[in-house]
């Protein structure tokens, strides 16, 4: 049987590995993906806990996870497209014109 | 009380200053007028206090009442005793003259200085009024609105740094003060009012945070060595009223706040602070005079002298006898109407002259010798000679720091030598030596400035000649100070040691002769 | 209470009052009001006087002060013999200068203002004398300080005059802080600053000390000494000197009354009143008559060489007062009011005499550019020269019984320092009959060595100017008459009339010494005067032989021991940098202002660099928002 | 099994409001396809709901619903309050602003409402899903508002900014919560403070990794420090309507969170995350108040102020009393009042094709508006705390409470931190008054915008002199909890 | 020990397929190592018996998210993504800093407690099928969050719209049109 700290190894691994890619890239939309490794992460956690919980709460949690991610993917995407028209550019390093 | 005076005394400025709203800032005549009507009448409202005042009580009188913030039990808490009486009278006096003397040289924004006066009068009042800690500091937060207006709108070249500088020296000591307020609150049983934070008794560890959290405050508007450097800069910068309000009222209140809340809330703390506080006002006192010799700017020069004197007023404060606490509070009325008058002057002159450099003057008591003799008036009341305001005070101050210790009026006394110094050879160079033909054409005082000029010179006399007019309505109130603080009304024992406790039985009687003589 | 006190001094103060405000329109008849009020309170002062004669002493209060706690003190009026002679003084010599202002300042600019001053000087004169208490005493000390102020500071557009006028008031106050300091000791000793209780318990302070500091000091002594810098303030004792020469920038008339004949003497007057706490401290009057001595012949010498008449009189001024110190300093305090009465008439006689040369001179002062006005001005040469003998101790002159009865006390009394007292006195009165002679030859004889313009206007003064001369004289010849001493057959009724107040001196001294001491002070002064007439008028050109041969003596004498200059340099050159560069330069604005300005300087530095923090680089953001999350965990585990 | 119960409806009544408002939300949608003509009519109704939903949380019983998930307490209404209030006055604001910015989307109002839902649904969350899901509802509805001038690259830059670390944060909050759920078994707040206390594990290095890791998703929702750095950038290039919007409402609702999250879920470690949160308070001053005073842009000004504002508004919840909350609550509702009136004066300056953000921009307004000067005046005072302004109030209630925590040292600094804040307020002021005039400025009062600075001025003046009744609401408000 | 295996696998895939796609250079093949992370994400999904929650993230999230990001890559096409650098300026520092956060969500897992048990042991789940009892959990005790959800989508929707329709380029679109006439009417 696995126990539950080898899903969690994994899930702060990924989570971590996420923060990786969210923090050194510089194409906003692989740090998208970043995020998505992250909420992945989340949810493996919680679909791992509420299994050994005997709960749905985590199953529940996940799925609406899930449809906020793709909520935000949408909206996030609607935000690049826009900036591509403004700047023709995706790169996050491009956009500091507020500082200071 | 059928009617609530004290609000009266409050909110009527506010009230005119919402008339002079209502006034088309155009016909600036009619402001002015106004303005005078408003602060004369205002005026009138207080002599009720002067007459009605029972000096047989050391209780508050007139006083007023309120629930204002129930869940703090913070109250609308207004009343009088013979220690703040005299500072409310000297407000409304001190304004009346300020309208006048800015009849003519204010000029822009003339509504709004007008209202801010008003304003600054309000608090002011209020201040010396307020019997809830959390009122007063309302108070004593709100005058730095309208002050700071009042230097950094109508001041001079270098006004916004004097006007920054002043408010946030004396914000950041009220910050402190603040906090002070309330630890005693929570320790003093849920309570802002300061007669029940009184009653208790707190540990000396406490008292001792306490007392330096409200020394922030109150040393900065004193102002005290070594937090005093914003007063050159504000007195240099402001309009003439604001400076002749500042010199006469605003500084009047860090003191005004150690004889109401310091001593009376923190007795032990300060008995154990009473030879810090002594040495910095000795410090105050000397360093004041001797800075006043190299100072080449007729107001820097009076504003360190103003230095010099609060050190008299706090020394007198705290050397903790009966004739030095009533000298303070004496000395403190004084130097209200001597420096404001001097203020005045000043204003009056650079109205003329538009220069504030004293080697720009010379002679000026050929061209305008009224001027003259009024000033010479104050300046020697400043010096402290018999007969005119100055002496009373210091002499009680002096007398009263030598019974607590008598070195300390060793040097205190040096400040007397300092002064004469500085203000003699201030006038020689103003008013004496070859004429600057610069002053030839120069405008004698006309009748409003003679009679603005009036009020202080009997001022100056009748505290001089008759300063039991105005002692006699202290003396019970310090005596209950000082029961309070030292638990005895005479003040701390004596310091001068004999080889026989007493020199001669008579010191103990001595008084007794005094009457005998007297009556 | 009797009015006739109360006019004394408040007729002054009234004339003051209305001559000030009225007197531009008055003009020319602001004169009238002063002269009449102060002839009024001469009289009363008179009438006083008999009144106390007597036996009718007043000690009244007119109201209470100040009051506070257990302090009370008074506004009120001790009337008794020494009061009563001083009143005399005060009065009779200020009308008389009154009278004499109306010729001297006549057509001066502030004509009005000159009397207005007057009468305040003699109103505070008055209020000084006629305290009933120390403070009411100190409030005369300084009013009369104040109207000197004023009228050394008449002519305040020459910037001498203002000079001396401040410099009198500032060298005053340094007295002053030493007197009011014993102020305060005298109120924690007796509890009181009234006469009366405090000389009747005196004694009980005797060999009592105080600790101040952990020094301990014997009370009477310290007392006694604060006081006497008072008095060494007001009568220009050494070191504290500097003023009155100085003070002859004012008006003639002025040093004439405040400077010669009434204000100096307050010292005088201050410790007479004193006398008996410093009665109690031998220590005290040692220093006192030493320091009496020191200034006698300090002053004296100086007077040897100056040559501006007013000036040379101001220092015998000086000495004549360190005569009276001696006198007070080896108890003899009615022989130093004996002096102080004299003299005011000799002195003042003098002063005004020279005024009068000095109109005649059109206001020069310089004796080298006098000589044989004797021809021109015959009255004001006879009062002179009946001034300079009575200074110079002539037998029969007023000078001489007040002089050498103090010193026959000097001679014999108990304290140290009285026969070293005796020893300078006598010097003294033989260099003060030689520069009396000097300038009176200087002045009057010889040929006239000023400018022929000068010649052709030389005339005697009017009336109103020569009058006064004339009562002073007669003051300055007799005014000796009511100290006669036993010896040479009088009755001393002075002493006897002083005794209630002043006591009696300890030990008298023998007809027989006295009667020696005075020959050798006569021969002293005769030998002076022979001196002047040798050397000024015999062979005029001896003086500049004696100058060559000892340039360091003369050069000393002339520039007056260059004290002034030491001053100048060692107090108020360096309080001046001081204060400019240490206090102000340094710790107001170095160090404090660097610190307030500093503070918000500093801040806006951090701001700066803290929000180069704010790169607007997202991935950065983040960075340290992640920091700041690891930041927080760890500090969780360190709580966990 | 359990058939029955599945098909049982929960009561409706509690969340009725969140209900209306989202109707009226999807009816603009309507209105602004079918009338797209009538802007006014849109604003008109935007203030409608607001003020009606106002009205009808006044008279909301208390209740529970939805199993534990959705509370109705005095507290949740009071941060309701806040938040539409807060809505109201940007309802009232961007009249005026629209037209000058040429915002023409009908999707404006609508996108405020379904954040303000969003607000309250987090506000009176009782469940950790919950409370995730109304945030996202906020931060998306946001992140739209924020990037609606499209063709501002500085509004589609603080979009993308705050949409990406936004993110970030809800990632970390997420994986916290997923901690908390591992540890206890649920996600009920009420549910994990009683199980914690059961099972003892309140100083479990885990579960204090989870809790910490949803604070800081919180932090970043109030923009304290040191998870506050979008807040600058986005205040500034957002359009100002939407950021005097945010300085409010979603900060109310974030506090609303924080409290909630920590009185129900972890009522008993208080002395774990007491010190935390007051060297949060104090970062935040320390950043907002200090870079403050090197700011030339008033938003960016006025964003750092936030961030200090912040730190202020913790100093009530680190103290973990009921006062403290009540202190923070009152404080947020003044500051309300104090931060939308300066952020209406910004409005009234900005012009088509000028925005007037510059600083320079105020000198010598006492002259040209001596109105807007004095408004501004006195809003001013009011941020620095000076009386008689209602600012002082709140900032008084804030440090007693914590200093009656014992938080001495820290209040010692918030002090000093608020003293050196007066110097940026006061160069506000000093610009107007003492500075002359580089261009005269007229202004244009619009009926809407005349409302809300009305309405903001009587806030501060009034609370400053009679703040009696709303400190007695905001205590009021806790009996619940 | 079978589970054992295929969750060691999946793991690995995972993990590796992460950090391929955080690394690689062309952002089309982050988005397929990202295919290949969420098909194994789904098959550990499954060994925890979710099997609903496999089929959403197969479904949602592979089928939709990622098609949708392959699309806006395309759209913003970037050919010299390949030639610029990956990394933002000094990724080193933040390298670090992601690493600490990793250590610290390792380092608490020993300390890790499991919380009460719920009401949904494994074989009940079989018995009712997981897709059912997730069904009967969200209509009943998640209604809540399940509408605020939709709410969420109805706003992702309103945002895209929002943000990704060309005012400019559609004029005849009658948004576009009142917001020509909004202009007009500030015109006015």
């Amino acid at each position: 049987m696995i126990p539950l700290s080898w899903y969690m190894v994994l899930a702060a691994i990924l989570f971590s590995v996420g923060i990786y890619g969210f923090l050194v890239r510089r194409n906003i939309i692989i740090m998208f993906l970043s995020l998505e490794l992250m909420l992945n992460a989340v949810n493996l956690n919680l679909v791992a806990m509420s299994h050994y919980l005997d709960s749905l709460r985590g199953h529940t949690f996940t799925f609406f996870i899930i449809t906020v991610a793709a909520a935000e993917a949408a909206i996030g995407l609607g935000l690049v497209i826009v900036l591509f028209r403004n700047k023709k550019t995706v790169y996050v390093d491009h956009i500091n014109e507020l500082k200071g | 009380m059928t009617i609530p005076i004290l609000s009266l005394l409050i909110f009527f400025p506010v009230l005119g200053g919402v008339i002079l709203l209502g006034i088309s800032k155009e016909n600036v005549k009619n402001i002015r007028v106004v303005a005078l009507v408003i602060s004369l009448l205002e005026f009138v409202f207080t002599l009720p206090l002067w007459f009605s005042f029972d000096k047989t009580t050391h209780h508050m009188q007139f006083v007023e009442r309120h629930n204002w913030i129930s869940l703090f039990n913070i109250e609308y808490y207004l009343g009088l005793d013979g220690i703040s009486i005299l500072f409310v009278l000297l407000s409304a006096l001190i304004t009346i003259l300020c309208v006048l003397v800015s009849w003519n040289s204010i000029q822009t924004k003339v509504k709004e200085f007008f209202i801010s006066l008003l304003l600054l009068e309000g608090a002011m009042i209020g201040v010396f009024c307020a019997l809830d800690f959390f009122l007063f500091y309302i108070f004593w937060e709100a005058m730095l609105i309208p002050m700071f207006l009042l230097i950094g709108v109508w001041g001079g070249p270098n006004r916004i740094y004097a006007a920054t500088k002043f408010f946030l020296y004396t914000l950041v000591g009220s910050l402190l003060m603040l906090v002070g307020i309330i630890i005693l609150y929570m320790k003093g049983g849920n309570t802002f009012d300061i007669l029940a934070l009184a009653e208790q008794s707190y540990p000396i560890k406490l008292q001792l945070m306490l007392f330096w959290g409200f020394f922030a405050a109150f040393a900065v508007k004193v102002p005290m060595w070594p937090v005093h450097t914003w007063l050159p800069d504000a007195h240099t910068e402001a309009p003439a009223a604001g400076s002749v309000v500042l010199a006469a009222i605003l500084i009047k209140m860090g003191a005004y706040g150690f004889l109401r809340f310091s001593m009376p809330i923190l007795p032990d703390a300060t008995s154990a602070m009473m030879i810090p506080m002594i040495v910095l006002s000795l410090i105050g006192i000397v360093y004041g005079g001797i800075i006043c010799l190299a100072q080449t700017d007729l107001k820097r020069l009076i504003a360190y002298s103003s230095v010099s004197h609060m050190g008299f007023v706090t020394l007198g404060i705290f050397a903790l006898n009966t004739q030095s606490v009533e000298g303070g509070i004496l000395q403190m009325i004084n130097h209200g109407v001597v420096t404001g008058a001097l203020f005045l002057g000043i204003g009056m002159i650079y109205e003329r002259t538009h220069t504030r450099v004293i080697s720009d003057y010379g002679g000026l008591a050929s061209r305008m010798p009224v001027f003259a003799s009024f000033f010479l008036l104050f300046t020697l009341a400043s010096v402290g000679l018999p007969g005119t305001s100055g002496f009373v005070g210091e002499f009680l101050i002096l007398l009263g720091s030598f019974m607590t210790r008598p070195w300390v009026a060793f040097i205190a006394a040096s400040g007397l030598i300092l002064g004469a110094w500085y203000m003699l050879w201030l006038y020689q160079r103003i008013f004496f030596n070859a004429v600057n033909t610069r002053w030839d054409g120069i405008k004698r005082l006309d009748t409003r400035e003679i009679i603005t000029f009036l009020p202080m010179v009997i001022l100056v006399f009748w505290i001089g000649l008759f300063p039991n007019t105005m002692l006699s309505y202290m003396h019970v109130s310090v005596a209950h100070l000082l029961e309070q603080v030292t638990g005895n009304p005479e003040g701390v024992a004596s310091g001068v040691q004999f080889a026989a406790g007493h020199a001669v039985d008579a010191a103990v009687h001595g008084a007794q002769y005094g009457h005998k003589i007297s009556h | 209470m009797p009015t006739y006190l109360l006019l004394i001094p408040f007729l002054p103060l009234f004339s003051f009052a209305f001559t000030f405000l009225f007197g531009k329109r008055l003009g020319v008849r602001s004169h009238w009001l002063p002269i009449v009020t102060v002839l009024i309170s001469l009289s009363c002062s008179i009438y006083a006087f008999f009144q106390v004669k007597n036996g009718h002493h007043v000690n009244m209060d007119l109201y209470t002060w100040i009051s506070s706690g257990a302090m009370t003190v008074s506004v009120g009026f001790l009337l008794d013999e020494l009061t009563s002679v001083m009143l005399i003084v005060v009065t009779s010599i200020s009308s008389l200068v009154h009278i004499y202002s109306v010729g001297y300042m006549k057509g001066e600019a502030g004509y009005y203002r000159f009397f207005s001053y007057l009468s305040l000087f003699t109103f505070s004169m008055l209020m000084l004398v006629l305290g009933n208490n120390f403070l009411q005493l100190f409030f005369g000390w300084e009013a009369v300080g104040l109207s000197s102020y004023l009228l050394i500071g008449f002519y305040y557009e020459k910037v001498s005059a203002a000079d001396a006028g401040k410099k009198a008031f500032i060298v005053n106050r340094i007295g002053d802080f030493g007197f009011i300091l014993g102020l305060f000791l005298i109120y924690a000793s007796f509890g009181t600053l009234h006469y009366e209780p405090i000389f009747a318990h005196v004694d009980q302070i005797a060999n009592q000390t105080f600790t101040m500091l952990g020094v301990t000091l014997n009370l009477p002594t310290a007392i006694a000494l604060l006081l006497f810098c008072g008095a060494m303030g007001k009568s220009a004792q050494l070191p504290l000197h500097v003023w009155l020469p100085d003070a002859m920038e004012g008006p003639t008339p002025v040093s004439a009354l405040i400077h010669a004949a009434t204000m100096v003497t307050a010292g005088v007057f201050l410790v007479a009143r004193c006398n008996p706490i410093f009665e109690l401290s031998m220590t005290a009057l040692n220093v006192i008559t030493i320091v009496g001595s020191i200034t006698c012949l300090f002053a004296a010498t100086i007077a040897l060489t100056q040559t501006d008449i007013k000036r040379v009189v101001a220092y015998s001024t000086i000495s004549q007062l360190a005569y009276m110190f001696i006198a007070c300093g080896v108890g003899a305090y009615s022989a130093g009011v004996f002096h102080l009465f004299t003299h005011a008439y000799f002195k003042a006689l003098l002063f005004l005499g020279c005024g009068s040369i000095i109109l005649a001179m059109h206001h020069e002062q310089d004796v080298k550019y006098m000589g044989g006005l004797k021809k021109y001005m015959p009255i004001t040469y006879w009062t002179f020269l009946l001034a300079s003998l009575s200074i110079s101790g002539v037998p029969g002159f007023a000078g001489f019984f007040s002089k050498d009865e103090i010193l026959a006390m000097a001679f014999v009394s108990p304290v140290g320092a009285g026969k070293f007292a005796w020893f300078i006195g006598t010097l003294v009165a033989g260099i003060t009959a030689f520069y009396s002679f000097r300038l009176f030859f200087l002045i009057f004889h010889g040929e006239f060595r000023g400018t022929q313009k000068q010649k052709d206007h030389l005339r005697e003064s009017p009336k109103v100017v020569t009058v006064p001369l004339m009562l002073l004289a007669v003051g300055a010849v007799g005014a000796g008459m009511f100290g006669i001493p036993a010896v040479l057959g009088g009755n001393a009724n002075w002493g006897h009339f002083l005794e209630p107040v002043l006591g009696h001196p300890q030990v008298l001294p023998s007809h027989a010494t006295e009667i020696i001491l005075m020959i050798i002070s006569v021969c002293a002064g005769a030998f002076g005067i022979f001196l002047a007439w040798k050397m000024y008028l015999k062979t005029p050109e001896l003086p500049q032989k004696i100058r060559d041969r000892y340039p360091k003596f003369y050069k000393l004498s002339l520039n007056k021991y260059y004290v002034d200059e030491i001053y100048e340099a060692s107090i108020i050159k360096s309080m001046l940098s001081f204060s400019r560069y240490v206090i102000l330069n340094f710790f107001d604005i170095a160090l404090i202002d660097t610190i307030v300005n500093g503070i918000p300087r500093i801040i806006g530095r951090v701001s700066g660099i803290m929000r180069k923090v704010q790169d607007g680089l997202v991935s950065h953001y983040l960075a340290y928002m992640g920091g700041g999350v690891v930041f927080i965990l760890i500090l969780m585990y360190a709580r966990s | 099994m359990n058939m029955n119960m599945t098909f049982t409806m929960p009561a409706l009544n509690p969340i009725m409001p969140e209900i209306l408002l989202v109707c009226m939300a999807i009816i603009l949608i309507f209105v602004d396809l079918f009338y797209p003509r009538n802007r006014e009519l849109l604003s008109r109704l935007t203030l409608l709901a607001a003020i009606g939903i106002i009205a009808l949380l006044f008279n909301q019983k208390p209740a529970v619903t939805f199993g534990t998930m959705f509370i109705v307490d005095p507290y949740a209404i009071f941060f309701k309050v806040i938040c539409l209030l807060g809505l109201l006055m940007t309802a009232l604001l961007s009249g005026q602003y629209l037209k000058v910015e040429k915002i023409s989307q009908g999707e404006y109002y609508s996108l405020m409402l379904f954040s303000v839902v969003g607000m309250m649904i987090m506000v009176s969350a009782g469940d950790l899903i919950v409370v995730y899901l109304g945030l996202e509802l906020m931060a998306l509805s946001i992140y739209c508002l924020v990037g609606l001038l499209k063709n501002d690259p500085r509004a589609n830059e603080a979009s993308l900014k705050y949409f990406l670390m936004g993110g970030f944060s809800s990632a970390l909050l997420l994986f916290g919560i997923s901690l908390l759920y591992g540890m206890t078994g649920t996600t009920d707040l009420a549910g994990i403070a009683r199980y914690c206390t059961e099972a003892g594990i309140l100083t479990n290095p885990a579960l204090l990794t989870g809790f910490a890791l949803v604070l800081c998703g919180f932090c970043f929702k109030v923009g304290a420090a040191p998870f506050h750095f979008w807040t600058p950038d986005i205040y500034q290039g957002a359009p100002t309507a939407i950021t005097s919007f945010m300085s409010v409402a979603p900060k109310a609702a974030g506090f609303a969170v924080l409290g909630r999250f920590l009185i129900t879920a972890f009522p008993d470690s208080q002395d774990q995350w007491g010190t935390i949160i007051a060297l949060i308070a104090l970062l935040s001053m320390a950043v907002g108040n200090i870079i403050a005073l090197s700011q030339q842009n008033i938003k960016r000004m006025l964003a750092y102020s936030s961030i200090a504002h912040v730190g202020y508004a913790l100093l009530g919840i680190l103290a973990g009393t009921s006062e403290g909350y009540s202190a923070t609550m009152s404080y947020l509702f003044i500051y309300c009042f104090m931060n939308m009136g300066a952020f209406a004066i910004v409005i009234l300056l900005c012009s088509k094709g000028n925005r007037r953000e510059s600083l320079d921009d105020y000198k010598g307004l006492a002259k040209s508006n001596p109105v807007a000067a004095l408004l501004m005046l006195i809003f001013m005072f009011s941020l620095t705390g000076i009386p008689p302004t209602a600012g002082f109030i709140g900032k008084f209630y804030l440090l007693k409470v914590a200093l009656a925590a014992g938080y001495t040292w820290t209040v010692i600094l918030a002090v000093i931190f608020s003293a050196i804040s007066a110097y940026f307020y006061l160069r506000l002021i000093r610009y107007m008054y003492m500075e002359e005039a580089e261009e005269i400025i007229v202004l244009s009062y619009s009926p809407g915008l005349t409302a809300a600075l009305t309405l903001s001025i009587i806030g501060v003046v009034g609370i400053g002199f009679f703040p009696a009744s709303l400190l007695d609401w905001a205590a009021r408000s806790l009996i619940g909890l | 020990m079978l589970n054992q295996l295929l969750f060691f696998y999946c793991a690995l895939v995972i993990v590796s397929t992460a950090l391929l796609t955080v690394r690689f250079k062309n952002p089309v093949y982050s988005i397929l190592s990202v295919l290949v992370l969420f098909f194994h994400m789904a098959g550990l999904y499954l060994l925890l018996n979710a099997e609903f929650l496999a089929a959403i993230q197969i479904i949602v999230y592979a089928g939709a998210i990622l098609v949708l990001y392959l699309f806006v890559l395309f759209l913003v096409n970037l050919r010299q993504e390949i030639k610029v650098e990956r990394f933002i300026a000094n990724h080193r520092l933040l390298t670090v800093v992601s690493l600490c956060i990793g250590f610290c969500l390792l380092a608490i897992i020993p300390s890790f407690k499991l919380g009460a048990k719920g009401n949904y042991p494994v074989e009940r789940i079989e018995q009712l099928t997981h897709t059912k009892a997730m069904g009967l959990e969200l209509y009943s005790t998640f209604i809540l969050p399940f509408e605020v959800a939709g709410l969420i989508l109805l706003v992702a929707v309103i945002g895209g719209l929002v943000l990704a329709r060309n005012d400019k380029e559609v004029a005849d679109n009658d948004v576009s049109d009142d917001s020509s006439t909004g202009t007009c009417e500030v015109k006015k």
